[in-house]
């Protein structure tokens, strides 16, 4: 049963890789990024009880609580990269 | 799906809904343990993350100046 | 099954290669620094690879378990430091790449050394 | 069953470490980058390393993409087209690639236990742990006190990278030579608009610090310890900064508070060492530390790794705020 829930999740996972790969647009992948991070948690959890060691189950909790970090950062990133080109305008470049 | 915010909405499903039906089946078979708190943890931070993410995403993406009427999303070739 | 059984060492073998591409083959000197992390991913494979053994499970004791089969700590122990290793030496080649940019206004590795002809 | 699902994941792993050198847009690599890292921490899991698979979810979901994308801010997120001699460069790697695969027919099958791998000192290690040191997690035992020497390297190594960082961002960027005061003058907004990432993140902080000091207490049990929780610890507070801007994380940890943090845990960890020499053991021997030698080792390898996680977030948060108040300007 477990096998069944850890081949879908991979597909799942697959799919995601695909549209991370094909874009078109830069936030796409982000998008894409973040889903996979969503899978790979559930993934985690499902083959902590496949192998018999739920107590491995940190491991999904360190990526639950660490994975928006990436997004946040991207979301800094455009920000900042916003608001220099508005300040470039604003000088008259 | 035409543009990113469709496609955002899409995995957003997934991101919530798949992770709660995932979590709260492995959870039945764990049972009353540590693994079942743990995974309640987990399936709360996924629950607040994953729409935040999408949020934050979103609000990137338009500040990046990709509108939500745009079919084809050419961001990406326009900035080379 | 013979050969599937190796096929973690041909993965291992190709995403050096990967790696080692974009170090080789191209300019820009923050791709060169993904290349090299994908390289040492590739080494990460290999060790942690090695230390699999059939049927095992990680080499965290288990009270009530009777003889259980261990992987081997050993290549966890050396990757794990690996790791953090790797990410602090990244950190230092960009460090230096930002650098570099500030100096040359450029992280291209052909105009670089245009610049330093001249 | 489980291989399969390895040789999938693996798969996956080649193709996307093939889209990140071929694209030209250094932002999309980046997060490809982090996507290999998530494949990657799963087939470490997979491969029964729950150390190290919790060590790469810690480093390569969070630090390091974010490391990256600071310094893509400060260079510019473009390659150019590269005129090399791509034809040379892909005929040395092909050579390569065959002959290290050539090279693969040597070697054991995978998951073979008879393999030489595991014929030396491992089961050793697995044998004396739970005698010596009596505690569950052999990572941990052979990390921190079987191989301790090894550890102080590494925690010195990491310590003079995040001193090397530091170095390099020491001068002013030529252009304009202002002084450093004036960096932090200017405050970074950080997310401070966005208000639901910035409530949420508020609200996730705690239970992330929380979750690294569990990490660090709880790696003699489960997997865990001073590199995964330095880690985790500085994942936190990096968020913190990105949600209030680095003025306001810099008025919470001041640049001379890392410093001290770096070098105090290095120091921690020599500490120890001379500690144990002092009372008449070998350096880093703990069975000394304690009346009785296992308690010893509890505490010989309770200190070292709070040394070692001090140093990792110290060194972390450093290089982070290096990169991040350098766009400052």
């Amino acid at each position: 049963m477990y096998y069944v829930v850890t081949i879908a999740t991979l597909i799942t996972m697959a799919l995601a890789l695909a549209r991370a790969l094909l874009g078109p647009s830069v936030y796409d992948r982000v998008l894409a990024a973040n889903m996979f991070g969503t899978k790979t948690v559930l993934l985690l959890s499902v083959i902590a009880f496949l192998y018999g060691r739920p107590d491995f189950l940190d491991l999904a909790l360190a990526y639950a609580l660490i994975n928006f970090i990436g997004v946040l950062a991207v979301l800094e990133f455009i920000r900042r990269r916003a608001s220099s080109e508005t300040a470039d305008n604003g000088t008259g470049r | 799906m035409p543009n990113l915010y469709t496609r955002i909405h899409a995995a957003s499903l997934t991101d919530t809904m798949g992770a709660v039906l995932v979590i709260v089946g492995v959870m039945l078979q764990a049972g009353v343990s540590l693994a079942a708190i743990k995974l309640a943890a987990i399936l709360l931070f996924l629950l607040l993350t994953s729409p935040t993410a999408s949020n934050a995403l979103a609000s990137a993406a338009l500040l990046a100046g990709l509108r939500p009427g745009d079919t084809v999303a050419t961001h990406e070739e326009q900035s080379e | 099954m013979e050969l599937l059984g190796l096929y973690h060492y041909w993965v291992f073998a190709v995403l050096l290669m990967i790696g080692f591409y974009a170090v080789i083959a191209k300019s820009n000197l923050i791709k060169k620094l993904i290349g090299l992390s994908i390289f040492q991913s590739a080494v990460f494979l290999l060790y942690i690879t090695m230390g699999k053994v059939d049927g095992g499970t990680a080499p965290i004791l288990q009270a009530g378990v009777e003889n259980p089969v261990f992987s081997n700590p050993l290549p966890q122990v050396l990757i794990l430091t690996a790791i953090v290793v790797g990410i602090s030496t990244t950190a230092l080649g960009l460090g230096i790449v930002v650098r570099i940019k500030e100096e040359y206004g450029s992280i291209e590795e052909r105009e670089i050394q245009e610049i330093d002809r001249r | 069953m489980t291989v399969l699902f390895g040789i999938f994941l693996l798969t996956l792993m080649v193709i996307t470490a093939l889209a990140i050198v071929h694209t030209r847009h250094l932002f999309v690599a980046v997060i490809l980058t982090g996507i290999f890292s998530l494949l990657m921490a799963a087939n470490f899991f997979l491969l029964d390393a729950a150390d190290v698979a919790l060590t790469e979810a810690a480093i390569g979901a969070g630090i390091s993409t974010v490391l990256f994308l600071g310094a893509l801010a400060l260079t510019g997120e473009h390659e150019r087209a590269s005129t090399s001699s791509r034809l040379l460069a892909l005929s040395v790697v092909a050579v390569t690639t065959l002959i290290v695969i050539y090279a693969t027919f040597d070697k054991p099958r995978f998951g073979d236990p008879l393999a030489p791998v595991h014929q030396h000192v491992s089961p050793w290690y697995l044998e004396k742990t739970s005698e010596a040191i009596d505690i569950p997690n052999v990572v941990t035992a052979v990390l921190a006190s079987f191989r301790g020497y090894d550890t102080l390297g590494e925690v010195f190594v990491v310590f003079t990278a995040g001193i090397g960082v530091l170095f390099l961002f020491g001068a002013r960027p030529p252009q304009n030579p202002g002084s450093p005061g004036k960096i932090t003058a200017k405050p970074g907004q950080g997310l401070r608009h966005y208000l639901i990432p910035r409530i949420v993140g508020r609200l996730l902080i705690p239970f992330i610090l929380l979750f690294g000091l569990y990490v660090q207490f709880h790696g003699d049990y489960g997997p865990g310890g001073g590199f995964q929780a330095g880690a985790i610890i500085a994942a936190a507070v990096i968020l913190y900064a990105l949600l209030e801007g680095e003025a306001q994380a810099l008025r919470v940890m001041p640049h001379k508070l890392l410093i001290v943090l770096m070098a105090g845990g290095a120091l921690l960890y020599g500490g120890v060492g001379v500690a144990s020499l002092m009372l008449g053991g070998n350096f880093l021997d703990y069975s000394v530390l304690a009346a009785d030698p296992v308690v010893g080792q509890h505490r010989g390898i309770l200190l070292i790794e709070a040394g070692v996680g001090i140093t990792v977030t110290g060194v972390l948060l450093s290089v982070f705020h290096a990169f991040a108040s350098r766009g400052k300007n």
